[in-house]
Parts: C-alpha cells; structure tokens; sequence
C-alpha cells in the first residue's frame, strides 16, 4: 500500500552522546530502523513520532536528516522540550512511527565554493552533506555553539573539509561571530552559502550574503503539525507574498525566495483572517 | 461484516471513514501513504471564491492530547481546486466532498453554485463555524436562524448535490440549530467542528497563536464531541456524520454507537499520516470481535 | 517575589491557590497530605439545602487528558457541614469557600442565608452549571437571565459574603452570561465548571457514566477554559478565579496572565492529592524565574 | 508538611513475574520503595501514578498491598487496561508517585476459623493476610484462577495454611466452583469467611456464606479516581440506603453493611441526579 518511502513503524537501533558533555547538554544522536529509504538528500527531514507520545503529544518531531545508510536512518538531536526529550531518552528497541524523507535539501554544486554555516543543532544536515558531496575540498564549515564543542559531531566533520568553529559563551560574543561570518562570506561573491540554525542567525546570514554577492540557501525551523503540506501551519511567506508550506517547499530555501530574507521590509502576516479554528 | 459501505442522502461511501476539512490538505498530499482509493471520502481544505492567505504565523500549538489551529481558512480558492487538484483525486471511487467557507449567505450560495457543476463533487460540506463578517463577527453556526438561511442558500444552488451541514459544538444548544438546519432542508449533518480554545506562554507573555484565539481538536476533545452527536442524532431526522478526536478504530465505533452513519477523522491524520488508510483496515477485525454483522444492527444502539 | 497573598471583592487569599469545588471534599480529606492552612483556600463540595444521593453509578470516567464526572451532587447538606466540618476546618488562616447548589432561586437564597451567618464562611460561590429544574432542565448559567436572577437573590442574603458565581463553559456567548451576572451584583466570578461530555463502551455499549452525560474537566478542557477567562475579564470589571486543567505552576500563571486574580485547582488534585500543597510552593520560584515583582505588574499583561 | 503516610515519589526496585506463565497472562509483582509506611493491614490498598502516566491518564490505579517490608512495598497486578500495562511494564529505578496505605483492612480474629475466598488477582491481599495472622492453621484458602496456577504466587500461600486450587477453564466449571464453595462454607457457621474477588463473585459469597450462617467480608473494587474519599466516584450504597465511599469506609466491609450484598433486593441507583458533571 504505502510505499517504501511512506510512514513506518520502526525500532531505535542505538542512542548515545557524542560526549559527556553531550550528555550534560541534552545533545543526543539517535540511529533508528532504516524502512527501505534508498534516495536521500542532505537538509531532508523526516517526522518521528515515538509510540510513548501516546495521545498526549500530538505532533511528530521533525528532525534533519543525520546520515543514512541502508541499515539505519541517524538524527542528532538537542532537547528543546517535552518531545525532544522523549526522543533523546528512547532506548534500543523501543518503536516510533516514522515518515521521510521529506522536503527539499541543499543545492550541491561540485564545484562552487561552498560556504556551511552552521548554528548549534543546526549542524546536523551538514553531516551528510559533507559526506555525499563530490568535492569536499570546495567545502568549508564554520561553526557557531553554546554548549562546549566536544558535545557536537564537529570534529569528525573537520577531518574532511576545512571547518573552524567559535564558542558563544558571553553576551559579546556574538557580535565578534558575526564578524567572523562576514568576514568568511566576503570569499563567497558568487560563491554558495547553506545555513541552518536558529532563525535570527539565519537573518543575520542571508543579509551579509546578499552583501557579499552570495548565492544563499537558508533552512527553516518553523513549527510544523504533519509535514506532509496538509496543515498549513508551517508556512512563510515567499517573495511573491504568497504562503508557502515549509515541510514541502522547504525546509530548504533560497533566501531570496523568501520575505523575511530577500532584503525587502519584512511584511506582517496577512490580517484577513478568521477567529474560528480551521 | 463484510459489507463497511454506506449511503446516506444519496452520498454513497464505500465505507465510513471521511478525512476531515483541513487536516488532509487537497488529499494528494497523502497519495504517498495510502490509496487515496480506499477511503471512503475526502473532505478537501475549505474552498472559497477567492483564494486566501489566511492568518498571521504561528497558527498552531500542541496542547494536551490535542492541539490549537487558527489557519484562518487559507486556500487556493475554488476555481484552481476545481482546474489544478479534483482532476487527480480518484473521485469515483472515493467521495471527495468540497468544504465550503464564505463570508456571507449569498457568498455561500454562489460557491455552492460553482461546485454543484462538478462530476467529481459527490456533496457540500458547508462550514458554518466561522464568523459572519457581516454580523459583527458572531458565528454562522452558533445562531439557528442565520444557520438556516445560509442552509437555505447553499440547498437553492447545489442541484442535486447532498447539502451536509457542519456544526459548531461552540453553542447552548447545538440541538437547536441542528434542528433549525434540518428544516432549513440539509441533507445531512456533520459536526463537530473545533472548540474555541486558546493558549499562552508564560515566558514570553504572548499568546502561542498570533490570531490569540484559535479551535481545539483531538482526543482531548472526544468526549465533547461524542456528547453533541449524541443530541444531535435524537434531535433530527436526518443522517450524521460524527467526528471530532478520533484516533482508534473503537473510537469511531463510538461515533457510530451514538448514531452516526459515518465519521470524519482529523488531526488523527497528523499523529501519522496513514492513519485513516489504517483506520479502513482495522474497522472489519474490530467489528468481528465485537460481533456486528451490519451497520443497521450496530448504529445507534447504545444502551441507555 | 515574596509576597502571594491577593484581596479580590473582600476576599482575603494569603496565595491565590483554591482547592475547587467536588474535587477536595470537605478539605479534611486531605489534611494527611499537606497543610491546609498552606492553602489560599478551600471551595467545599456543593452544598444544597437537604443531604443529596447523586446519581447512580458508574459516575466518573477516564478520557485523553482528563475525566468525566456525574456525581450529581451528592453532599452532606448544608446543616451536617456547618456542624460537622466547617469547625475543623482552619478558616482563620484559609479562606474557607462554600459552594452552593440548589434548584431554583429561592432555594439558593435560603442556602445562602444559612451560611451567611457563619464565621468560618470567606466567601460563596454559586454554582448555576446546573440545570433549572423548574425551566425544563436547562441550566441556570446557560441563561444570562436566569443567571442573573439567581445572582440577585443570593446577594439579597448573603450580608457582608462576597458573592462568586461560578460560570459554565457549555454556552455560546460567556462574555454575555457574565456581564449579566456582573450587573445582578455579584462580587467576583469564577470558571470554568465541566464542559459537557459523554462517553460509551463499543463492548458493552453502554455509556460510561450511568447518567450518559457528564462533565469534562482536567488537562483536556485547559485551552476552552484559558479562553472562556480571557474572554470574560475582557467584558467584566469585577475580579476573576480561573480553573480549568490547571495541572502545573505554569498552568496557572497562564490564567494569571489573561486576567484573573486567582485559580482553582480540581482534577489535579486527583493526580496527587498533595498537588495544590505543592502548587503553592512551586509559585515563588516560577515567579523569581520569570522576574515576577508583583501580581499587579504580571497579572493581565498578555501581549496580544 | 505531608507525613510518611502521605503522598510520596518512589522509585521502583523490582518488578516479575511469578512463572512464564506468570509473563504471558500479563500477571506480574511490582516491588517499590517503603516510603516510611509502618502500619498497613491487609486489605488495604494504595494508589499508585507512574510518572509516565504524564496527563494522559488522569487518575492513579488502587492496588492491593501484597507485602510491606521497611523497605519495600510489593504488589501484584493482573493487565486489564492501560494503566495496570504501564504499571505492569515499569523497570527497576522508573519512578510512581504513590499515596496510602488506604481505607480500611479485613478483620483478624486469631481464634476464628477463618475462610479466604480469593478469585484471580483477588488473591493478593491474602499473602499479607495470612503472613500476619498469629494462627494460620486457624485460616483455610480456596482460590478460583483461569489463567495457570503457576502464574499465581499460590504455592507459597499453600505452604503455610491449608490452601486448594480451582482451575476454570470451560463454561460449566464455574458452576463446580461454585458447588465448591458451597461445601466450604458450610463448615463455617459462625466463622469468618473474607473474599476478595470479581464482583459476581463476592455476591456468589456473600449469599451463600449468609446460608451457611458465616460472617462474610466483602473486598469491593469500584472505580477510583482519588482514593481518599473526595471524589464521590467509588461510592457503594449501604445497608440503610446511604452512599458511602469505598476508598475510605472499605474496600473491605461487611456483606451485611452493603445493600447489593445484604440479601435484601439491590435497590436501583438513586434518580435524583442532576445533568450537571458535578
Ligand atoms: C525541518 C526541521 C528540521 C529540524 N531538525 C532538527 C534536528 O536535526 N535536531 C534537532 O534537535 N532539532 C531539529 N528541529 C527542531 C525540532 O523539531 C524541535 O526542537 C522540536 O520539534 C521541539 O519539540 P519539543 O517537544 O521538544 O519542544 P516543545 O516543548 O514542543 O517546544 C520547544 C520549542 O520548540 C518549538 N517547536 C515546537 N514544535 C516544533 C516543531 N514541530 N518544529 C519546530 N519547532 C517546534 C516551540 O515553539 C518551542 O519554542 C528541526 C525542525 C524542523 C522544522
Ligand atoms: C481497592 C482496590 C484494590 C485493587 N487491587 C488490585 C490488585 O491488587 N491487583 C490488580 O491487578 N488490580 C487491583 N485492582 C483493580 C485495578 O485497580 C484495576 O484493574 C485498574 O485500575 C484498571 O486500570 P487500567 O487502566 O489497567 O484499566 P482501564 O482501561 O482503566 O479499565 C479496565 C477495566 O478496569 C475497570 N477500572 C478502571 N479503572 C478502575 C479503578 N480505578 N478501579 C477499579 N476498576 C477500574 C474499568 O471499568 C474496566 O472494566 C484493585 C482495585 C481496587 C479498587
Ligand atoms: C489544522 C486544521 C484545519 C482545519 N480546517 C478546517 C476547514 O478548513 N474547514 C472545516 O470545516 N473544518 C476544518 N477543521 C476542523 C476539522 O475538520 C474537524 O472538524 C476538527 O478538527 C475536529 O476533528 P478532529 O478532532 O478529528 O481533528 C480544521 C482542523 C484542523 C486541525
Ligand atoms: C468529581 C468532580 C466533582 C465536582 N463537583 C463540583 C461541585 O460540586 N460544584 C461545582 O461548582 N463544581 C464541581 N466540579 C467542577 C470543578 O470544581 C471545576 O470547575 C472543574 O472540574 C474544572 O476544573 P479542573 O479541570 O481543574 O478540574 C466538580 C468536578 C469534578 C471533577
Ligand atoms: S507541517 Fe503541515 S503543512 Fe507543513
Ligand atoms: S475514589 Fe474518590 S471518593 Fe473514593
């Protein structure tokens, strides 16, 4: 009935953390089932929706696509709340219904010098991407975090490409990572810039992108109720105006494509609305 | 119990299983998780003349067992669903019934006369739950005379299309306007749609849906719905279609238990998307087990 | 922020945590897990002019998130509670809060005379969710007429007691049952009761509550009730509780946040019986965290 | 504040089953910590919330005390839903909040002989029962099971008192029982006979134990939801027609305080009620 890329029901093969720190920091890598998932694209996501959320949490979580192998599908996951925190505390063999991959990843341009930025947990679609992507040379990451970095993949990731990364620790702080970020984009006119975490560094990339000439690939984080386009409650507005669902459309965009990142006055929401629930 | 069809005003179902307004998007979206064929109908997003945009983000919010929507009816709008979407669902196989949403009776009433021309709309839903603009904003559903009259509008325009009112369990009485759209001449009733519901986070101070206000849906919501059914079906003639937090096959038995002919199921859809093509799958074991050899022998029933 | 207490109408609170009415007995039930006197106060289960039998059972049910209840009323009579109870009660240091029922106004004035005179009594709160006998069954609170009718004759009896008037969700326009309620006189109100619901066994089929219908409360209903007093301290000047699946200091700050002065706790304190102890003390460092100085400065600051 | 028979977070020490049997029929002992609990009689429950429960299930699950030791409280729980599932699938270290030891016990009279009649999971207060009591050649046990007898901690009961078994397996052995018990009682006249059991069961009981001139108790489960008398929910109508709370006045009583066990005809519930969930 469904196909292999449809919803499942799948185990958790293994759970760990990169680190102790990890650990401490609620950052967790989580290797499930893989349920016939042959094409995979770095910055896809899938739901998984743990058998224990029963009724009482409604939604699947969505998570970036973390590495797959034909055994297993992998997520790192940073705990954020009540369901993160189910997810990062399944054990081997405990189940969860799973839907992916889905969405639209990152452009790979063998040989355009590619720009990663990575903020936090933002970091995990760059994993695969650097795995799969023809040319790692032309590949450079630079990494922004808070917990310490022995809690994040990072150093696997700079063994093959060359990769930098800067610790957020005081209020200061990010204003001198943002320096570093607009220093490194300057190298990009032309060149491609793939972002992912949190949305005001997203904002804060894209606007020194189009500065630097860059070609700029943004992926959003917003909340999302099915994943499939059915909810419409993750949409973004593009550039047109128009509302666009982020788990189908996205979650990867071109900046440009988008209102709140293609430079123009972000407008608000569409006022037209209607006080029922539908 | 081999036979799950059923026909009620003329809308025939394979079986009983409807997916609701607005939790399976045009359908196509979940042609990857299922056979759109097996359902028993689909009722697509609300259609309006005008396509819209809908409210302002975030729109939804996770509550217990259920969660808050407040999309603010977006969609493509009637003319691109009739040309872009129904020519791929499998419409004669499955019932795909048109949700309608308009801002006022004669808005209703040419919406209705849009979709009444289309081979592959087997019924209109009519949406009754939003707001009308004209009236200051007092909701369609939750007075019996403007329900009717809206009733009344859509039934002049929809040929021979089946007219299925869906009801807003936001009432004193939902009994009365039940009532009051069954002599308004709907063919069938649907209810119940989302409880007005709302949301905030302490830390921020903000509300967690930018429209404040927003509909409650899911388990959480079962017992409300179930209890609506329940007075609705005793109160009118016409058959129902129950609907509201199911998310187990036993609990659309319960549904049919109180007296409805067939079920919608909603944001069950979003606790896995091929919910309602497993829903179809496990009503015939389930009906085994409880002995039930036709829906006439079971609707209704419940022992009071 | 070291100070809790909250004077709402008269109403002293040294916090604004309430055990709610049907969901802590008479209070002494519980004095094995916790200290009473930690409490803001006590709503005693609802208290009519004769003992009362309730309804038959089985009278509560577990749903998603919450349970049904059709107790029906049962209690000891207003007369057994003054002599038997109320004295081992610590009213000097809680607000002790008698919530009453009866089947028409006069009665409701007859009961509210009674506890007037009493010492131990803080405050009362009228409960109008129950139906009219003498109007055909529907509830006084569903009404704003007869809401208010049954406010003005509490209030001509009950002296120098703030009068509350505990409100019923199972409307369309609470806003206006409020606002008539408030011009019938009455001192502070609070809500939500139980939303109306009903559930049934598909094996037995049979409803779960031998009443069949019953009412909702716990975690489920918390977004229709965060609503409800949002929407309320938006039409009413006088002060406002608020309840509805409060089940966590952040629960109930929500409820702070929309407006009103102070909370109830029902259901949760089935969760644990020590809940509404360990409500209080979870207050202060929330607050601290959230860098709340005053109630003044959080209480009805939703950014909208 | 609460005193240590209050309510209390415990973590769980153990959980198994008697047999695989035991594990199949999905019958298991739950040990946990002894949150200071000193006095407890047989017969008396506790309430019992696995964290996990979260808000989905409201309402704790009343089980009997099958042994307090100063360190550990034990159970023995038979699935019958989702709660006792969850319960019955805890792991040692998972965490229940508990509150008791409640309502009130069966009755000891050393010099009586004592009957116990115990029907499935019905049998667990008697463990306690007959390890407390100071003449068990005074107490003699029946038990009616359908699942294996080897799923029951029934041997261990057998070692100490004169015990015999009854296997129901098809329809017409419930009428054997029944004669079984019938038997029993009749040497019982003036003596004291406690059962513990499925409703119809302890109606059987009580009827004919009042024949045979016995005194009969009566271990009532009525749905519970607080366990503490505040509810109203687990009411039982007694002898002079009044609602008494099971949790608080049982859920042991005397055949003759309870009108459905008193020989008279069971009065209909009272039609008083009100449409209000109140
Ligand atoms: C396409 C996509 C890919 C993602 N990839 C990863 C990843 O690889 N690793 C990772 O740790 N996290 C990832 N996230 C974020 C992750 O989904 C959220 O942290 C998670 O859903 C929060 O759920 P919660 O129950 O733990 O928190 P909640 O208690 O529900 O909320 C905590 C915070 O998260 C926000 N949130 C809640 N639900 C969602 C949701 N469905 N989507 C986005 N935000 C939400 C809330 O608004 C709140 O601010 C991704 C999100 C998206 C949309
Ligand atoms: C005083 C007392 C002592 C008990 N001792 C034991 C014991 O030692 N071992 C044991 O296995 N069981 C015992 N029970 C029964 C046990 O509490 C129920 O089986 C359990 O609560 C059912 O919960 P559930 O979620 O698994 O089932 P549910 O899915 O909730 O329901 C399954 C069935 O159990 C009934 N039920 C539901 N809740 C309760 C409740 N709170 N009380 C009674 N029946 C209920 C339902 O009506 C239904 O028929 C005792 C009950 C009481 C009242
Ligand atoms: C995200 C979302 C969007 C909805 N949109 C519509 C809609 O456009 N028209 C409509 O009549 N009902 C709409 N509904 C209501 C559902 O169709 C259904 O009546 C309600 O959700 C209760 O059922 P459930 O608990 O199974 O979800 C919507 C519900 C949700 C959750
Ligand atoms: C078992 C039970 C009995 C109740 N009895 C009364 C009552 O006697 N009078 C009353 O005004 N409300 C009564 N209520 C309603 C509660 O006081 C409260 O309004 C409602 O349960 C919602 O709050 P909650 O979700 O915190 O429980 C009762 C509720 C429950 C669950
Ligand atoms: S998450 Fe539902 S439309 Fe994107
Ligand atoms: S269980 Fe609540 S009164 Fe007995």
């Amino acid at each position: 009935m469904a196909d292999a890329g449809g919803c499942r029901e799948v185990a958790v093969l293994s759970r760990g953390a990169e680190s102790p720190e990890g650990e401490r920091h609620g950052l967790w890598r989580l290797a499930v089932e893989n349920p016939g998932w042959t094409k995979a694209v770095a910055g896809q996501f899938a739901m998984l929706r743990p058998l224990r959320f029963g009724r009482e949490l409604t939604w699947a979580r969505p998570l970036s696509l973390f590495g797959v192998t034909p055994e297993r599908v992998e997520f790192f996951i940073q705990v954020a709340g009540r369901g993160t925190a189910h997810l990062a505390a399944m054990n081997p063999g405990d189940r969860l219904v799973m839907w992916g991959p889905l969405g639209r990843g990152f452009a790979v341009e063998p040989d355009t010098p590619t720009l990663l930025l990575a903020g936090g947990v933002g970091l995990a679609p760059f994993a695969p991407y650097i795995a799969a992507h023809p040319r790692p040379d032309n590949l450079r990451l630079v990494f922004g975090h808070r917990p310490p970095l022995a809690a994040y993949p990072f150093a696997k990731m700079a063994a093959t490409i060359q990769a930098e990364s800067f610790h957020e620790e005081k209020p200061g702080d990010l204003d001198r990572f943002t320096a570093l970020l607009r220093e490194r984009l300057a190298d990009y006119a032309n060149g491609l810039v793939l972002a992912c975490g949190p949305r005001p560094f997203l904002a804060a990339v894209a606007d020194m992108g189009r500065a630097a000439g860059a070609r700029v690939q943004v992926s959003l984080e917003n909340r999302m109720a099915c994943g499939v386009g059915a909810c419409l409650g993750c949409v973004e507005k593009d550039a047109k105006g128009e509302l666009v669902q982020t788990c189908v459309r996205g979650p990867v965009f071109w900046a440009r494509e988008l209102a709140a990142f293609d430079g123009g006055l972000e407008t608000p929401g569409s006022r037209e609305g209607c006080a029922c629930g539908n | 119990m081999r036979e799950l069809s059923v026909t009620l005003a003329g809308l025939h179902l394979k079986n009983p299983v409807i997916t609701a307004s607005g939790t399976f998007g045009y359908g196509l979206e979940f042609s990857r998780y299922g056979d759109l064929k097996a359902l028993g109908g689909i009722c697509v997003k609300g259609l309006s003349l005008a396509p819209r945009q809908g409210n302002p983000m975030p729109r939804v919010a996770e509550t217990p067992c259920g969660m808050l929507n407040a999309i603010g009816l977006q969609n493509c709008g009637v003319e691109t669903f009739v040309r872009d979407k129904l020519p791929f669902l499998p419409w004669r196989d499955t019932a795909v019934i048109a949700n309608l949403y308009a801002c006022d009776a004669e808005e209703f009433a040419e919406l209705a006369g849009v979709l009444a021309a289309e081979e592959g709309i087997a019924a209109l839903e009519v949406n009754i739950s939003c707001p009308n603009v004209r009236a200051g904003g007092i909701l369609f559903g939750q007075d019996p005379a403007m329900a009717a009259r809206v009733t009344e509008a859509v039934k002049k325009r929809a040929g021979i299309k089946p007219v299925m009112v869906k009801l807003s369990p936001n009432v004193t009485d939902i009994a009365a306007v039940a009532r009051a759209v069954e002599a308004a001449g709907a063919d069938i009733l649907s209810l119940v749609n989302t409880l007005s519901g709302m949301s905030v986070d302490v830390s921020s101070r903000r509300p967690r849906l930018a429209n404040v206000i927003g509909g409650l849906s899911g388990p959480a919501i079962k017992p409300v719905a179930l209890r609506c059914v329940w007075q609705v079906c005793r109160a009118v003639d016409i058959p129902v279609i129950g609907m509201g937090g199911i998310a187990s096959a036993e609990d659309a038995l319960e549904f049919i238990l109180v007296g409805a002919h067939a079920v919608q199921v909603g944001t069950a859809n979003f606790l896995r998307p091929d919910f309602a093509f497993r829903l179809v799958e496990e009503l015939p074991p389930l009906l085994e087990r409880l002995g039930v050899s036709s829906w006439e022998e079971f609707r209704g029933t419940l022992k009071v």
